[in-house]
C-alpha cells in the first residue's frame, strides 16, 4: 500500500468508527468497534483521533462505563437543557443510598442502614433499580447470605464516568477509612467491633484490579 | 425540595436549616428542630455538630451529648412523638456523657469512653463525607439534562449477544407481580374447632345450680380437652358468657386484682324469679 | 465586534446548532434551531457551514422534507442493521414465565402452568429458548417424563448474576418494594425459593441422541 492508499484507508476507518458511534445512543467498547473495521485496524488510535477531531465541537467524544459515545458537549448544557423533561425526582434518603451503593459496593442493605444511622424505606432501593442505576451484584458469603448491590453501566453513562474508580473523592474516602467494611449491629458503636474476617464476595472489593469487571456489565 | 442539589451543597457551610434559634419564642436560646426534615437520630447528630461550626474532626462529643439531649427534651415538651430510635440514642448518650465525666474505672471488658466517642464521631464523619460526596455526585453533569446522547439513534450492526432486551428490574417485577396475584389466591382459613358461646351459656347455667358460692371461673371450663386451640375458644367463650349472665341479672362476677381468678356466684333470689 | 470575536462567535453558533441537530430526536427546521441561536444569527448560513463540515465525515447533514437531520453517510449504510435483527421486547408472560423458571428450576411445563394458573401458548419457550436464556435439563423421573426447563450460563451473564442463588429471595424483593402490594402477614404463604438441589433431574438420554451438550448444564 502506498503511503496515500494508506492515508484513505485511516480515513475510511475513522469514518466507520465515527458512523457507529454517531448512530449510537448507547456507548460502544471499542471490541464491538473493532469488530466493524478491517481487521489489524488500531481502533483505540482510530479513536483517539475522533476524540481529537470532535475536541471543540458542539458533540464530544467521551469514555463512559470504560466503553466510547459520542455526546454533547457539557459546556452547552445550559443551552440545550429541557426544563420540561422533569429529571428524575430523588429522594434525599434515594441520593444517599445511590451514594452509598456507589462508593461502597457490594454493599447490602443492612451496611446502607447502619451508614445512615436508619432503617431504609421501602421502595428506595426500588426506585434506583428502575432508574437502571443500582443492581443486586450477589451474594455476601456470610451469615444470611445477605444481597449485595452496585452500581450499574446506566449509572456510568448518567453521570459521565468511566469507572467506579472515577467516583468524585473516592481515594480520600478511602484514606479517611471510611470505605473499611461497615459494621452492621445497628448502633454498632453500642458494641465492640468484631472482627470482620468474612470473604469479600464478588469482584470490586477494595483491590483495584478486581473492579474493572464490574464496571462492565 | 425543588433545588435539591442547591441547597444540599448549601447545607455543608451552614447550619442546617432544620434546626432553627426561632426569636418569638419566649425562651429565645430555644432550638426547634424539625423532626419530620430528620432521618434517624444520627442524621440530627450530624446537624448538631454542624451548628458547632468547627470541623468535624474537632467536635466537642460532650457539647453534642448535651444538644442531642437538649433537642430530645424539646421535642417531648413539644409532645412531638419521638421514634425509639431517638430514645435509644438519647440513652446511650447519656450513658456516653456519664462516662465520659467520670474518672475511668480500668476494666478489661469494657471499652473506654474515649474509644466510644470516636467512634461516634467516626460515624458522623463517615456520614458526612458520603453526603458531600452525594452533593458532589447530583451536582455533576447528568445524562438527559446537562447532556445528552444521540436522539435519533440508527441501528447499527453491532453483533451482540442478546437480540432481547430485558433489564433485571423487569425480570424482578415479573416475579413480584406473579407472587402478587399467587398471595391474593392463596389465602385459605383453615377451619377451626371452636367452643362456642352458646354452649358455654348454657355449661354455665347448669353448673350453677351446684356452685353454691364464689366459684372460680377456671372451674366450670369443660375438662380434658387436649386442642389448645379450642381450650383457648372455651375459655373466651365461658368468660364471655360470663360477663353475659351478669349482664342480664344472673350472676355476680368479682375480680379482686389484675389477672386474679375471676370469681363468679349465682345471684341470690334467682331461682324465684326464674 | 472584532473579526476575531466574530469568528469566535461564529463558532460558538455552530456548536450550538451541532448539539441541537445531535440531541434532537426528529428533524429540525431553520426556525427552530434559530430560536436557539443569538439573534440575528444567519442560521441557512451556519447549517451549511456545518453541511459542509460534515461532508465527508462518518455522518453527513443532511436535509429531508425541508428539515436538517444527521444521517450516517450513505455509502456507510451497509453497517445498518437490518430491521429483522432489531432488538425486541419479550412479550410480559416471556417475562414472568422466564422468572419462573429461574426461580423454580428445574421446572416442566405443566409445572409452569400450574404455577402460573394459566397454560402457556406455543411459542413461549421456544421464543426464551431461542433468546439462549433457558435450556432442556433432562426429564423428570415421573410419569410421562416430561421435559423439565433451566436458565443458561446466558442469563446469568445477562443479568450479572454468578448462580441462580444470587436472585433476590421473597424477603429481599419485599424489601427492596417489589412486593408492595402484598402483606407482609401474607408472605408466610408463599414459600420462598430454594433452588432444588437434592435432586437432580435425569440427563437426557437414550432415546435423544442428540443431548450431548443439554446434559452439561
Amino acid at each position: 500500500m502506498t503511503d496515500d492508499e494508506n492515508s484513505r484507508d485511516n480515513h475510511e476507518q475513522l469514518r466507520i468508527c465515527e458512523a457507529l458511534l454517531f448512530a449510537s445512543d448507547r456507548p460502544l467498547s471499542s471490541i464491538a468497534i473493532a469488530e466493524q473495521l478491517t481487521e489489524g485496524s488500531d481502533v483505540e488510535a482510530i479513536l483517539l483521533n475522533l476524540q481529537k477531531k470532535y475536541q471543540n465541537c458542539g458533540v464530544n467524544l467521551v469514555q463512559v462505563a470504560g466503553k466510547w459515545m459520542f455526546q454533547t458537549a457539557a459546556d452547552l448544557a445550559f443551552l440545550l437543557r429541557k426544563e420540561e423533561e422533569k429529571e428524575r425526582k430523588l429522594s434525599r434518603a434515594a441520593v444517599e443510598t445511590l451514594s452509598i451503593i456507589a462508593y461502597h459496593q457490594p454493599v447490602t442493605r443492612a451496611e446502607i442502614e447502619d451508614i445512615r444511622g436508619v432503617g431504609l424505606s421501602k421502595g428506595t432501593l426500588d426506585v434506583l433499580m428502575e432508574a437502571t442505576w443500582i443492581k443486586p451484584l450477589g451474594r455476601r458469603r456470610t451469615l444470611g447470605r445477605p444481597m449485595t448491590y452496585g452500581t450499574t453501566e446506566d449509572f456510568l453513562v448518567h453521570f459521565g464516568l468511566n469507572s467506579v474508580k472515577d467516583l468524585p473523592g473516592l481515594a480520600e474516602l478511602k484514606a479517611a477509612g471510611f470505605l473499611d467494611n461497615v459494621n452492621t449491629s445497628r448502633l454498632n458503636f453500642l458494641s465492640d467491633i468484631e472482627p470482620d474476617e468474612e470473604q469479600p464476595d464478588l469482584p470490586m472489593d477494595d483491590d483495584e484490579s478486581s473492579s474493572e469487571e464490574q464496571v462492565i456489565s | 425540595m425543588s433545588d435539591k442539589t442547591e441547597s444540599e451543597n448549601r447545607e455543608f457551610e451552614m447550619p442546617d436549616p432544620r434546626l432553627s434559634l426561632r426569636q418569638d419564642i419566649e425562651d429565645e436560646e430555644r432550638l426547634i428542630v424539625d423532626i419530620d426534615g430528620f432521618e434517624g437520630p444520627l442524621d440530627v447528630l450530624l446537624a448538631l455538630s454542624r451548628t458547632q461550626k468547627v470541623d468535624l474532626k474537632q467536635i466537642s462529643i460532650l457539647e453534642l451529648v448535651k444538644q442531642y439531649l437538649d433537642f430530645v427534651n424539646q421535642a417531648r415538651t413539644l409532645r412531638l412523638e419521638l421514634a425509639a430510635d431517638y430514645l435509644v440514642m438519647a440513652a446511650w448518650l447519656a450513658y456516653l456523657k456519664s462516662r465520659l465525666l467520670l474518672p475511668d474505672e480500668e476494666s478489661e471488658d469494657e471499652i473506654s469512653a474515649e474509644e466510644l466517642a470516636a467512634r461516634l464521631t467516626y460515624q458522623l464523619q463517615r456520614l458526612g463525607a458520603i453526603r458531600e460526596r452525594a452533593a458532589i455526585l447530583m451536582s455533576r453533569n447528568q445524562m438527559g439534562r446537562d447532556m445528552f446522547a444521540r436522539g435519533l439513534p440508527e441501528h447499527i450492526n453491532i453483533t451482540r449477544s442478546h437480540t432481547y432486551d430485558l433489564s433485571i428490574y423487569d425480570f424482578l417485577k415479573a416475579y413480584s407481580q406473579h407472587k402478587t396475584r399467587e398471595a391474593v389466591a392463596d389465602i385459605r382459613i383453615h377451619k377451626r374447632d371452636i367452643y362456642s358461646m352458646d354452649k358455654a351459656f348454657k355449661r354455665l347455667s347448669e353448673m350453677l345450680g351446684i356452685a353454691l358460692d364464689w366459684t372460680d371461673l377456671e372451674q366450670f371450663l369443660p375438662q380434658g380437652i387436649e386442642d389448645e386451640q379450642l381450650n383457648k375458644s372455651a375459655k373466651a367463650s365461658f368468660f364471655t358468657a360470663s360477663l353475659e349472665m351478669a349482664r342480664i341479672g344472673k350472676v355476680d362476677l368479682i375480680q379482686k386484682q389484675i389477672f386474679g381468678p375471676l370469681m363468679i356466684r349465682k345471684r341470690k333470689g334467682d331461682d324465684e324469679n326464674d
